[in-house]
């Protein structure tokens, strides 16, 4: 039963459709974590501040998106946004901004940490030789900080990407509804039609996840000479 | 025919009222309309492998976007899930509701419903050996069901005390009850018939219980006007047989042959 | 909002909150203890068994968990092992969770000072003593804000339950929506009941952090 | 070894005069009532207990921390006051720290290239050629394309030398530059210090070397708890015979028997 | 200092003895056929270039590095072989090295009392009635409930010796133990050992801290390229004029003109 189970995938547009919805997955995580990481290299900076009412406002924000789940964000954003304002957006523009919104601020937090752990003698040495704020960030602080950020980026990547399974919500058809679709419309002349399909699924996550996890440890061990 | 008198019904009506002007107008003014339907519950509304809509819902949408629009193409399809058909509506992000909706009075007090095209019962399936025929045998076991269902709805509301194990996707209902996870599965006695059907060993046990809940499209609250064209529509569908043959193309292959389709169908 | 509702709504959500809670904790627990074998066996680099778990845990991160629990709740019966729901719950989130302690605790591991087990052995301590006294409750230490996240972060994966018929907070919060269509009252009791327990949480985990560090920890 | 100019150069108004100066963090005060004048071409070297305050007055003077009172003059100018162009002044001004403070993702070059070509401005080719001079004055022409890790300690603190020097300062300040070094590493930065002295450098130094400090300095300023304690012209009379007995009780430390 | 009782006791077989020791890192020979003797009482100082091997002995001796060949034997008994039990060895032999040795987690006291209750299973009060006192004799028996971090680095280098002393070492071994220290901590931390060795301690250090050496030593070693070039048991004239030419060159690095 199992070995003709594996031609459910070549049934149809079935294959095709599952790899359609995987590229809602990708496209949505893609964007949302570019801009993420832009983002909150800058809201991450932010939190660095010396500035006490920048500080709370930036720290308030990062509490709020790690109690709210991103479900009830992407909910609020689609369905209230409408009823309130009766403008209608476009759900993947609203997936990409909940996203983005998340991301940014765990982002912003692994930059925090990062910049905070660069030595103080670093900013010294750069403000002695009349280096201005900005350009000890972009030549001097910044650099540095991306090795101790990768790796918790990547893992924030990867997350960003398996959350993508909330989309559904919104009517944006990823690749675990577009699988649901077809074991549903399958299961009876195939039985083993979950098997086979979340089994493609789980691969496919792996295929778009491993790769980065594999650069992250990479970058890390270029990064420890 | 008859559905190109009610297109006629529906412009006059809007004629009358141009100053605001009606969803009809609108859904013709855009020449698409936008119907909301599941995409993984056959079969009544799914998406088949090449990735088109298909299901009995879904025929009945076409026609009916057949006589709005001149064109049943003319769909722009949105596929919901159950827990957010009315969020849909409410905020104008489909015209119309096809997803199999069940007529409640909780729900109409939110959507306004159109008239029926459909009756389902809620039935219960156990197996062989251990068969429920009577819902008392459910106390202190615990029954599957599928989230979003009149059966939850029902059970919920009328036996607070049956645990139920209740599971997102149609397919992962009917695999616990043939991984023994509950005592019975209740879901509308017409999938319940056909599931019966390929599953040997297990039997309906219980063909209906609780009100005749009737299904029925949907719209926005309020808006009259095209649910009067929709009601005008669905009559003239069921009186026309369009219904039955729609039956006949879905329902009828994947029910077992001994259900009536009277049982199912309007004014039949 | 209809407060009515949400009175009548609230038992539900208490023992949806109660089920994440309890499964929850059971789950952080064993994902806990897998991550402190796992660690140390990667960071003593222990022969096969390393290479192994490496596996492990890039399948367990690159994969998500509903996925995990789909193959758990009904690809085990299909092989003739039938796990009940809050079992497979557990067992994902530990396979989950326990890759994510194992990273975060190995980095607790490898940011010990190597001069601490030279002084340790240099006072005649054994290796089970150098690593249960000096090198475990410093990595241990240094890896607290990480943990911390990560337990939050599974906390919240709970959510995912629903999908092999656990009565979560998402759960309820949709089979409202879904039935009586009270999207508003739905929403907001999961938001708030997620801040009743989560807050805490977090709050106790930032002041044992503070705590660590006050000790004396990692200078 | 600068002794000899300086007799040439006091009749010229001083290249940097510190006068009152007070500094509090929080509570205690890092800097009390400080006056100094530092001339054209002079060394001067400040010694003195750990917290005594000898890192402060150099962080002061370079703007890296704010003075409460009291007023720091670069040729003259005030640059403690609000409004100072804190840009060219440090310009002006060359300042190394202890160990580790090259920028460890950038090479040798690129370190000493950063403040030419990004705050000056400067032409690339011209910059690098005098970076390239530079180096090899220090011993580490080589070493141009290396990342810092790949120096010894010592290395890296010549190579931070060079990167002062690149502004071209009217004077530089050292702060513990060999603290963190092993003795040969300690020995060859301390050459090059002493080749600045000898080029006729402005330079004002914190060590705890005592033999060099005897050495390099013109001027030898003792300090305690914020205090200038004592002020010596003249160098090896104050490490045989200090004439303050705080003074003499520091440099007992690092005597045995 | 010692000295006097060295005499006494040259009859007796000495306490720790390196016969023909050799240790490499993959290509690199780290210590070239090493002989030396440690009698009881002795302190012995070993000093030389970064890199010449010294931290390479006395991590040998301790069984923190495997010899390639040779042997090293403490009273008497061969512990470079397979076999040894390290345990019991290391209780005879205490070691200090540079800051940073404490446990960060632990009290000073938890610290001192980590290998007397878990190595040597003795009884809590009197371990910690021997702390105490010990701690007191050190100065810090107001820290004992202190952590780590409270305490300056002197002070934490006073803590790591006192630790090394609760086990009852026979001989003690001293890492460049004020590298990283102001000179004041050097000198509170030097004073220590200046008491242990009037005391009769035999003891083992490497050190760049050469007044401390010349005042402290029986016998001054010097190493390069993991060779002993020069071994002297008279320190002054060592310091004044040494007899090889590149323990000359060493010893000039620390001077200035
Ligand atoms: N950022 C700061 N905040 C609070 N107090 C400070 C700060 N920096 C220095 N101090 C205090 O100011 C005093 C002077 O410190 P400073 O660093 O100038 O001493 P120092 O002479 O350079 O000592 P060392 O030889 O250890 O470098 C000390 O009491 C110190 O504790
Ligand atoms: N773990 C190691 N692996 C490889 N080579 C090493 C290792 N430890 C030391 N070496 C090499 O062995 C030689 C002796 O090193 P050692 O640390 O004993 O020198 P040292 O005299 O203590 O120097 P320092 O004064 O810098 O402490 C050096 O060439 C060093 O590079
Ligand atoms: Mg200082
Ligand atoms: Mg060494």
């Amino acid at each position: 039963m199992q070995d003709s189970g594996i031609n459910i995938l070549f049934e149809g547009q079935n294959l095709q459709r599952i790899l359609e919805g995987l590229g809602q997955t990708v496209f949505v995580a893609i964007i949302s974590v570019v801009l993420s990481f832009i983002l909150g290299l800058l809201v991450g900076m932010l939190m660095t501040s010396r500035n006490i009412v920048v500080r709370f406002v930036t720290r308030l924000y990062l509490e709020v998106v790690r109690i709210v789940p991103v479900l009830v964000m992407l909910y609020i954003l689609y369905f209230g946004l409408t009823r309130w304002t009766g403008i209608h957006i476009d759900n993947r523009v609203i997936a990409i901004f909940v996203f983005t919104f998340w991301g940014t601020a765990e982002m912003a937090d692994i930059v925090r940490a990062s910049v905070t752990s660069i030595p103080k003698i670093q900013w010294e040495s750069g403000q002695a030789l009349g280096l201005t704020a900005g350009q000890l960030y972009v030549y001097v602080i910044i650099p540095q900080t991306v090795r101790r950020i990768v790796p918790p980026a990547i893992n924030l990547a990867t997350r960003m990407v398996k959350t993508t399974a909330l989309l559904p919500l919104i009517g944006i058809i990823e690749v675990i509804k577009v699988g649901q679709q077809v074991i549903e419309v399958s299961v009876k002349d195939y039985p083993s039609a979950s098997f086979w399909i979340y089994g493609l699924i789980f691969f496919l996550y792996f295929i778009v996840c491993y790769p980065l996890s594999k650069l992250s440890k990479k970058l890390e061990l270029k990064w420890q000479e | 025919a008859c559905g190109a008198g009610a297109t006629n019904d529906s412009s006059e009506g809007s004629v009358a009222n141009i100053e605001d002007k009606t969803t009809v107008d609108t859904i013709k003014e855009n020449d698409v309309i936008r119907i909301g339907v599941f995409g993984d519950k056959p079969p009544f509304s799914y998406v088949d492998a090449n990735g088109d809509n298909q299901g009995f819902d879904v025929e009945i949408s076409k026609k009916i976007a057949e006589d709005l629009l001149g064109d049943s193409s003319k769909i722009e399809w949105v596929i919901t899930e159950a827990a957010n058909r009315v969020e849909y509506l409410e905020t104008g992000k489909v015209d119309l509701m096809m997803a199999n909706f069940t007529v409640t009075p909780e729900r109409a007090e939110v959507v306004d419903f159109a008239n029926p095209y459909m009756k389902v019962s809620i039935g219960i399936v156990s197996p062989e050996g251990d068969v429920i025929t009577d819902v008392s045998q459910l106390e202190g076991k615990q029954l599957i069901v599928n989230k979003g269902t009149t059966a939850e709805a029902y059970f919920r509301e009328n036996y607070p005390d049956i645990e139920l194990l209740v599971y997102e996707q149609n397919t992962e209902t009917f695999q616990a009850l043939l991984d023994g996870r509950g005592a019975a599965l209740a879901h509308d006695n017409t999938l319940i018939f056909g599931w019966i059907k390929d599953n040997p060993g297990f039997v309906a046990g219980v063909e209906a219980i609780g009100n005749e809940d009737t299904i029925a499209p949907a719209v926005a609250k309020g808006d009259t006007a095209l649910s009067e064209w929709v009601n005008a529509e669905i009559d003239t569908l069921n009186e026309s047989g369009f219904i039955a043959e729609a039956y006949e193309k879905t329902l009828a292959p994947a029910f077992s042959s001994d259900i009536d389709p009277a049982s199912v169908l309007i004014n039949q | 909002m209809d407060l009515d509702f949400i009175r009548k709504a609230i038992p539900m959500y208490q023992e949806a909150a109660f089920l994440v809670l309890r499964l929850g904790w059971i789950g952080i627990i064993f994902a806990f203890i897998i991550g402190l074998i796992v660690s140390i066996v990667r960071y003593y680099k222990l022969p096969v068994l390393s290479q192994f778990f490496e596996g492990y845990i890039e399948l367990s991160r690159n994969t998500p968990l509903m996925i995990q629990l789909f193959f758990l709740y009904f690809g085990l019966p299909q092989v003739g092992i039938h796990l009940s729901a809050e079992v497979c719950g557990i067992l994902g989130l530990t396979f989950l969770g326990g890759s994510y302690f194992a990273e975060a605790i190995r980095g607790g591991l490898e940011s010990v000072p190597n001069i601490q087990m030279e002084s340790a052995s240099g006072l005649g301590l054994s290796n089970t003593q150098t690593f249960l006294y000096v090198i475990f409750p410093q990595a241990i230490a240094n890896s607290f804000p990480s943990i911390g996240a990560n337990i939050i972060f599974l906390l919240k994966e709970t959510s995912v339950f629903s999908a092999i018929a656990l009565a979560d907070l998402v759960f309820v919060a949709k089979d409202i929506m879904g039935l009586y269509y009270k999207t508003n009252e739905a929403l907001f009791l999961m938001v708030t009941t997620y801040l009743v327990f989560l807050l805490p949480i977090s709050l106790l985990i930032h002041f044992i952090e503070r705590r660590l560090r006050f000790a004396g920890f990692g200078n | 070894m600068a002794r000899v100019r300086r007799g040439e150069e006091t009749l010229e108004s001083p290249i940097l005069k510190l006068k009152h100066v007070n500094k509090y963090y929080g509570e205690t005060q890092a800097l009390a009532d400080i006056q100094l004048d530092v001339a054209k071409g002079e060394v001067v070297t400040i010694i003195g207990q750990s917290g005594c305050g000898k890192s402060t007055a150099l962080r002061c003077i370079n703007g890296l921390e704010q003075i409460q009172s009291g007023s720091i003059l670069l040729d003259g100018k005030e640059i403690a006051a609000a409004g100072t162009s804190w840009k060219e002044v440090r310009q002006k001004i060359g300042m190394v720290f202890q160990k580790y403070d090259l920028f460890p993702h950038m090479t040798v070059l690129d370190n000493v290239l950063l403040a030419p070509l990004k705050v000056q401005k400067r032409k690339k080719e011209e910059a690098a050629e005098e970076a390239i001079a530079l180096l090899k004055r220090v011993g580490l022409e080589d070493k141009a394309h290396s990342f810092p890790r790949q120096l010894s300690g010592g290395q890296q603190q010549r190579v931070a030398i060079v990167r002062a020097l690149m502004t071209h300062p009217e004077i530089m300040l050292f702060d513990e530059v060999t603290a963190a070094l092993d003795p040969e590493m300690i020995r060859e930065v301390l050459n090059v210090i002493l080749d600045l002295a000898k080029d006729g450098m402005t330079m004002l130094i914190v060590t705890h070397e005592m033999a060099f400090a005897e050495a390099v300095s013109d001027k030898i300023v003792f300090m305690e708890k914020g205090n200038i304690v004592e002020i010596s012209e003249d160098p090896k009379a104050f490490f045989t015979q200090p004439q303050s007995q705080r003074a003499n009780e520091f440099i007992n430390t690092f005597r045995f028997q």
